[in-house]
């Protein structure tokens, strides 16, 4: 303990306020960062943690207390935060999305000027992304449009760590691997490690406790804008984590359904590429699609939706509801309230003779705040008002308030925190006992042992049927890797 | 004068185009059919061998230049041009010429020399509707002005034989100046927002083609109907005869009449036959009065515009006079 | 002050407020006598621009890149095409307006089958429409004018109670339109289509659908205005919708509402619409020529806009 | 071998010139010669400089509807202050390029559509213009038609000047940190703005050059048509925007492509000439326009679906 508070100060944020209207994003808080470190950063959605990152980053300005850069204070703002080292990626992936690799390393890293600054660029990029996912296989003059979006992570993180001259000091990670897969998630822990051995500082956020324990010196807790518990890693286990985050700790009682797979399927589809095995879903079973990330799961959930659902014609009975897990793409409507981005999926039922009724909206939406603790004095607010995680999970109400009998979810619990997700488990399962049929594409082994019945993918096809007890991670690992011998 | 024969010897190989920059309007559709009825009855007799017609979509001189280049790459021996701007197709037709080709401008001319001219004094044609309103009330009175579409030079010549017109006549005033952009929609409208600020007008003078929408703002507005010059297009001459036929309404009617493209047709055509024809014609301006509102009446086609189409021996006519 | 801030978010407040200033600095310019004539003929020019800025706002709020340029020319078509098959007699003036209507449908259609099915950005996609129209226009009458049948001309110029019947048909359509944005799940559908349309189309809204009616009303309300403007006017001529191109899109924009995309208001079109005509009218009162009028008129747009602007809010 | 989108971008607008000169030389071989490519492309000159001004400011997510009308006001300038006593003319045309760059200002700072702030600058531009040139005139000066009717050996002075437009600008765009960053702005203004950019100072950039641009349109105008009026280039609005789309552009994400831009307007000006060649009656001379606008873009959907099979073998 006495080693650690003896390092130098990278950054040391104290006594910090922040309000968004009503709400008190941050109400006090304190953050030291010293070198040589990597400080864990926890806490419920909502609980400010994105927002005391953007307040040291120098893009938010506090409305109380300091920040102070290496010690010295005085200057705050972007400028003055990079000028003392200091990197972050953002939960909100921020990377601009036409130009290449480089090209975007050149964005990030003003001292990358002068001729041949594309060459450069080029090898310090490529040659950090071997540090920390080796063997990754990202073309570096690819556009970013091109990648899929745990590429475009692993690109973020890599411009992130890497120094042209001189290290950064301190890099900033919120939810790095939400988008990752176990594999890659590990390769980054193991980077962190190693820059940290080196005297730099990381500051990592993340839902997923179990990297938050193994890889960090320190761990801060956040709730309601304010940090209840810093303690070294070593004194925290995972039960004495959820509780400090203020989440009452459940043991997993899932009971695996008996096997539902008799009658018609509700939704199936050919083997995709004329490979693999053919997709079947059944009346309330729960259905995960594993494998490694990016190979074909998203792709598969948009055809099975799109195949059942007209762009021409209004469906008269709505059978099919999709979770998006990429949601400034195809989730959240920025403009509108979080009401709206809720109903907007069971207008008809909310309607009479095609007019909205506001009323049966408002009760709705009031209904479904409470069941899973929207953090938001006002549905009226906009969306993108909320925390990450909470807009994911008025994405996940939307889908669950239609009438749809088939719900697909495209790894909908990125960003989401575990007190919620413990809920939205239950929610699943009462749903799935009382005849919805779930398709669950996940990234995390967590939530794929919860399933039915699991469809491992490799290379755009379905290599592997894993059911029951047969879910296990060795048995996904395998398939995703070797496929073939597990059909 | 050369008989019909020599010029059908010299000339019935020769291939006419016509580079006309705006069809919008009634008038320019009148001005292509004139060209179609004159020009399909030559090529029949083979006086000349082609007389194409091109319209570009918008009033552009700049997509004119392009389509009079075009014009020189397909072999063209005579180019008729309605320019959509006096000056700015000068380099276009400087190739043209240097190619060999003659080019007659009409109606919208073009100042590069090396062009012929059928002009249409516009400013004498500003100027003869204050005249035109001095003799008819002495005494003056006010008048509204509604000028065409801002930045071209028809616009600019008219207004400046109104302005010249009003300065002889001082007993005229103008209260108001609108721009009608030669659109009767648009003329109305600016009308009709100007019009209740304005003290009694005792005229109108106009560009053509905007005295029935001047007329309508003002019954709009129960204001007593002013003296409206109008333009020849066909519904103002009936609005005119309503009024006429009603209390003796007077006015008087001026315009440019569209089948002046035959004329330059036929100045091309002797041109092409080896004539000398000056660089400078003028032809007059149709006017219509209250005499013979009648029998203009009668020849013009139901919502057209009052036309005079040429012969070639009119066009003789024309060129000798000029002499 | 709550009740401030509310009319403050209100972006349509801004164009009223400058039409106000703009015809009281008019009328002041008689002394009042103008007040009532030039009110009236506000109100009938403006509600031409309201018809076709109705549906341009509906096509804006598609999204990005979303705008109809064959406005004018469907204009020019249904004057043309209706009043050469009514040709004078009264009888006809249903048949008339349905062929408008249908005419309408037909271009906002054929707008949307070369948006969709050739993948033309919808700016190029409708120039070329326009132009094909255009040509339609001139082939069908050759730009000859063709009298609108009495009762119909005489409906279009005349007020009732002192408010022009024209400003009367804008109103309605303008309720309809407002009922529609703002209470139906269609509005609900192009507000979130403009926003995303991925998101849209994961939602489970037709876009395809939604989108086809969208260019249709627009088309159709083009039809419409072009209909009543040829009969107001006393016959259609082919140059006849030229001012509603830049008209249509500055009424909406000006009104308030959200180029992007997914944010539009109605009033805020009657306001620019208003605003439009009297900007004009008040710099023709004081007797500016063309060029400083353009100047003018540019700046006063700037300035509102400038006022209005920033209504970046989070509610 | 994997393309990328930047390539595709390129490719399909560069086919259907291709496609499309091909039948202009089938119908009309004298076009296939010096004079004759030349006059098929000198107007495209001006066009191409306009369209490359439209392209930077749909590199920042704008759009510029006052394109036309400033580069008629940029014709006016030449053809009158420019040429009588040029010191005045240089100071207009800084003047304008500071107002452009002040309208980005304005844009970002107030957060304002840039459709409404550049239709409102329309009527500005327009109004300063017929001020200068009530009705048409003015004379282009001496170097400016010198240099648009000069005929450099073996390639015409148009094509010449529309590769020396396509490279300077694609250097400029896609290649220098200048033009990264303009594009950067369009994608993902938010992480410009974290990686500690002045994103204002970008968006004034931007306008200025795209102002710089237009100035040079409407010199490189007057120096063919020999003079100007303040109408003569309203149709630049829309001819760039199409431009810059047919050269593979889009309206935002800052996905822009310089020579895309400038083979779009040459194709857009041989669209003109390809229907001026096919001798159509007059009734449909505007709507072939249309229909060929048409055509050529279905072309693009074509190119674009043979290089998607291409991609998925
Ligand atoms: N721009 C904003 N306007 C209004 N409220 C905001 C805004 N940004 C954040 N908030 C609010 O501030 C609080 C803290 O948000 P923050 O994004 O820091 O949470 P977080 O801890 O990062 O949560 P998550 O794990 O879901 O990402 C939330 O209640 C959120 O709704
Ligand atoms: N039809 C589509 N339209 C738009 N985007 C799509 C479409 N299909 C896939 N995508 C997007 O392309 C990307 C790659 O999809 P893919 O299904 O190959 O990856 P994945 O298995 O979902 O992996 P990951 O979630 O890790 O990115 C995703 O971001 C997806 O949202
Ligand atoms: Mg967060
Ligand atoms: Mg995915």
């Amino acid at each position: 303990m006495n080693e650690v508070t003896a390092r130098r100060e990278v950054v040391a944020a104290r006594g910090i306020k922040v309000t968004f209207g009503a709400v008190k994003a941050l109400d006090g808080a304190d953050l030291v960062i010293h070198a040589g470190e990597c400080v864990g950063l926890v806490g419920h959605n909502g609980a400010g943690k994105s927002t005391i990152v953007n307040v040291i980053n120098g893009g938010l300005a506090p409305h109380a207390g300091e920040v102070h850069y290496g010690g010295n204070g005085g200057q705050h703002g972007i400028s003055a935060a990079r000028a003392s080292g200091v990197r972050c990626v953002f939960q909100e992936l921020s990377l601009c999305p036409n130009l290449t690799v480089n090209e975007n390393a050149r964005i990030m890293h003003a001292e990358l000027a002068g001729w041949n600054w594309r060459v450069r660029a080029l090898a310090l990029v490529e040659r950090q992304l071997q540090d920390i996912f080796p063997g990754h296989g990202i073309d570096c003059d690819s556009t970013i449009d091109d990648l899929s979006i745990a590429e475009r992570q692993m690109v973020e993180i890599a411009i992130s760590f890497a120094g042209l001259r001189d290290k950064p000091k301190l890099v900033i990670l919120d939810e790095p691997t939400s988008s990752l897969d176990a594999g890659l998630a590990a390769q980054l822990m193991a980077y962190i490690r190693r820059f940290v051995g080196e005297g730099g500082s990381v500051l990592l956020i993340s839902h997923i406790l179990g990297e938050i324990l193994s890889t960090s010196d320190r761990i801060v807790v956040m709730k309601d804008g304010r940090v209840v518990a810093d303690r070294a890693a070593s004194a925290f286990s995972t039960r004495s984590l959820v509780e400090a985050m203020g989440n009452v700790v459940r043991e997993q009682e899932w009971l695996r359904s008996t096997d539902k797979r008799g009658g018609e399927p509700v939704l199936s589809m050919p083997p995709r590429r004329g490979q693999g095995l053919a997709f079947q879903a059944h009346r309330g079973e729960m259905i995960g699609l594993a494998g490694l990330g990016g190979h074909g799961q998203t792709e598969m959930l948009l055809d099975l939706y799109l195949s059942r659902n007209s762009n021409w014609w209004p469906a008269r009975r709505k059978e099919i509801a999709f979770v998006a897990g990429d949601r400034g793409l195809n989730g959240t409507f920025p403009l509108w309230s979080i009401l709206k981005n809720l109903s907007i999926a069971s207008l008809g039922e909310l309607s009479s003779r095609s007019l909205v009724d506001r009323g049966q909206e408002g009760m709705l939406g009031d209904g479904w705040k409470k069941r899973i603790e929207i953090r938001t004095p006002d549905m009226e607010n906009r969306i993108l008002s909320l925390s990450g995680g909470n807009q994911q999970k008025v994405l996940f109400a939307r889908a669950l308030v239609t009438t749809a009998r088939i719900v697909l979810m495209d790894d909908p619990m990125r960003g989401v925190d575990v007190g919620t997700k413990q809920e939205v488990y239950d929610i699943l399962r009462a749903e799935a006992a009382s005849g919805r049929t779930f398709i669950w594409y996940s990234t995390e082994m967590d939530e794929i042992r919860l399933c039915d019945r699991v469809y491992v993918f490799r290379e755009g096809a379905i290599v592997a049927e894993l059911a029951g007890d047969e879910i296990s991670e060795k048995n996904v690992l395998e398939a995703s890797f070797s496929g073939g011998e597990a059909a | 004068v050369a008989g019909p024969v020599s010029a059908l010897a010299d000339t019935s190989g020769k291939k006419i185009a016509l580079s006309n920059n705006y069809a919008g309007n009634s008038w320019r559709q009148a001005m292509l059919t004139s060209w179609d009825k004159i020009t399909k009855d030559a090529v029949a007799k083979k006086v000349v061998a082609a007389a194409d017609p091109f319209t570009t979509a918008e009033n552009q001189a700049t997509e004119q230049a392009a389509q009079i280049q075009n014009m020189i790459l397909q072999g063209y021996d005579a180019i008729v041009v309605n320019a959509a701007s006096p000056t700015a197709l000068n380099g276009a037709i400087k190739e043209a010429c240097n190619a060999g080709i003659t080019v007659v401008s009409f109606d919208g001319i073009v100042t590069e020399p090396c062009a012929w001219r059928i002009a249409v004094d516009f400013k004498a044609m500003g100027e003869s509707q204050v005249e035109y309103l001095a003799k008819k009330m002495p005494k003056g009175g006010n008048l509204l002005e509604i000028r065409g579409l801002a930045g071209v030079s028809v616009d600019d010549q008219i207004h400046a034989g109104i302005q010249a017109g009003v300065q002889k006549n001082p007993q005229f005033k103008i209260v108001g100046s609108v721009n009608g952009d030669w659109a009767q929609d648009v003329a109305q409208r600016a009308v009709a927002g100007i019009l209740p600020s304005l003290p009694e007008i005792a005229a109108v003078v106009t560009q053509g083609g905007d005295g029935y929408g001047a007329a309508q703002a003002f019954a709009a507005a129960k204001r007593p109907t002013p003296t409206i010059v109008m333009g020849n297009r066909e519904d103002e001459l009936v609005w005119w005869k309503q009024q006429k036929d009603k209390d003796g309404y007077e006015t008087m009617s001026v315009s440019i009449a569209p089948g002046v493209s035959t004329l330059a047709f036929w100045v091309a055509q002797q041109i092409l036959d080896g004539k000398q024809v000056k660089k400078d014609l003028v032809v007059p301006f149709l006017r219509i009065d209250q005499g013979n509102l009648e029998t203009n009446l009668a020849s013009t086609q139901k919502g057209g515009v009052a036309n005079v189409e040429y012969a070639l021996e009119d066009a003789q006519k024309v060129i000798s006079s000029a002499k | 002050m709550n009740t401030a801030r509310l009319l403050f978010s209100r972006p349509w407040i801004w164009s009223f407020a400058a039409t106000t200033v703009v015809w009281v600095v008019t009328v002041v310019f008689t002394g009042g006598a103008s007040s009532l004539g030039l009110s009236q003929a506000a109100l009938t020019f403006a509600a031409f621009s309201v018809i076709v800025g109705i549906g341009q706002m509906f096509v804006i709020t598609l999204g990005p890149g979303n705008i109809d340029l064959s406005v004018p020319a469907t204009m020019t078509l249904s004057g043309t095409l209706a009043l050469k098959l009514m040709d004078v007699q009264d009888s006809m003036i249903a048949v008339g307006l349905l062929l408008s209507i249908l005419l309408g449908l037909a271009v906002g259609i054929g707008n949307y089958v070369l948006i969709k099915l050739l993948r033309i950005p919808p700016i190029i996609a409708t120039l070329s429409m326009s132009f094909i129209i255009q040509s339609t226009a001139i082939w069908a009458n050759r730009g000859l004018r063709i009298k609108p049948p009495d009762i119909l001309a005489s409906f279009t110029t005349s007020n009732l109670f002192g408010i022009p019947n024209i400003a009367i048909v804008a109103l309605v359509l303008s309720a309809v339109a407002w009922v529609l944005l703002e209470k139906t799940i269609y509005g609900r559908w192009i507000s979130a289509i403009g926003q995303s349309t991925f998101a849209a189309r994961m939602t489970g809204i037709p876009v395809d659908g939604t989108r086809l009616a969208t260019y249709v009303l627009c088309a159709v309300l083009a039809s419409i205005c072009g209909y009543l403007l040829a009969s107001f006017s006393g016959g259609a001529a082919l140059n006849m919708g030229a001012e509603y191109l830049l008209m249509s899109i500055a009424v909406v924009v000006i009104g308030g509402t959200a180029v992007a995309g997914g944010n539009s208001n109605i009033p805020g079109i009657w306001g620019a619409s208003l605003f439009m005509f009297l900007v004009v009218s008040m710099l023709n009162t004081y007797g500016f020529g063309a060029g400083f009028r353009l100047i003018l008129t540019g700046l006063i747009i700037i300035a509102v806009i400038l006022v209005a602007g920033g209504r970046q809010s989070n509610r | 071998m994997k393309i990328s989108s930047g390539t595709v971008r390129l490719i399909i607008p560069a086919a259907s010139l291709t496609l499309l000169l091909a039948a202009v030389f089938y119908m009309q071989p004298r076009a296939m010669s010096y004079t004759g490519l030349n006059l098929l492309f000198n107007l495209a000159v001006p066009i191409a400089l306009a369209t490359v001004a439209q392209m930077l400011i749909m590199a920042v997510n704008d759009l510029d509807l006052s394109m036309g009308t400033f580069v008629s006001f940029c014709a006016c300038v030449t053809a009158t202050f420019l040429q009588a006593s040029p010191a005045i003319g240089v100071l207009i045309f800084l003047g304008a390029i500071a107002a452009y760059a002040a309208i980005g200002v304005v844009i970002h700072l107030r957060e304002l559509p840039s459709i409404v702030v550049t239709l409102g600058m329309s009527f500005v531009w327009g109004g300063l213009a017929v001020l200068m040139l009530p009705s048409p005139g003015g004379e282009a000066p001496g170097w400016a038609r010198w240099l648009m009717t000069s005929r450099p050996p073996f390639v015409p002075m148009a094509i010449v000047a529309s590769i020396v437009i396509a490279l300077v600008t694609h250097f400029l765009i896609m290649r220098s940190s200048v033009g990264v960053l303009i594009r950067g702005v369009g994608g993902n203004v938010r992480s410009v703005e974290r990686a500690g950019w002045s994103v204002i100072r970008l968006r004034a950039g931007t306008y200025a050059l795209a102002g710089f641009f237009a100035v040079l349109s409407g010199i490189a105008l007057v120096g063919l048509t020999t003079s100007a009026d303040a109408n003569i280039a309203l149709r630049y609005t829309l001819l760039s925007i199409a431009g810059v789309i047919l050269g593979g552009g889009e309206f935002v994400g800052g996905k822009v492509s310089p020579i895309g831009a400038v083979i779009g307007a040459l194709t857009l000006t041989l669209a003109g000439s390809f229907l001026s060649f096919m001798r159509i009656s007059p009734d449909w001379q505007i709507g072939a326009q249309g229909a060929i606008l048409i055509v050529v873009l279905a072309l693009r959907l074509f190119l674009n679906r043979l290089e998607k099979r291409e991609k998925s073998r």
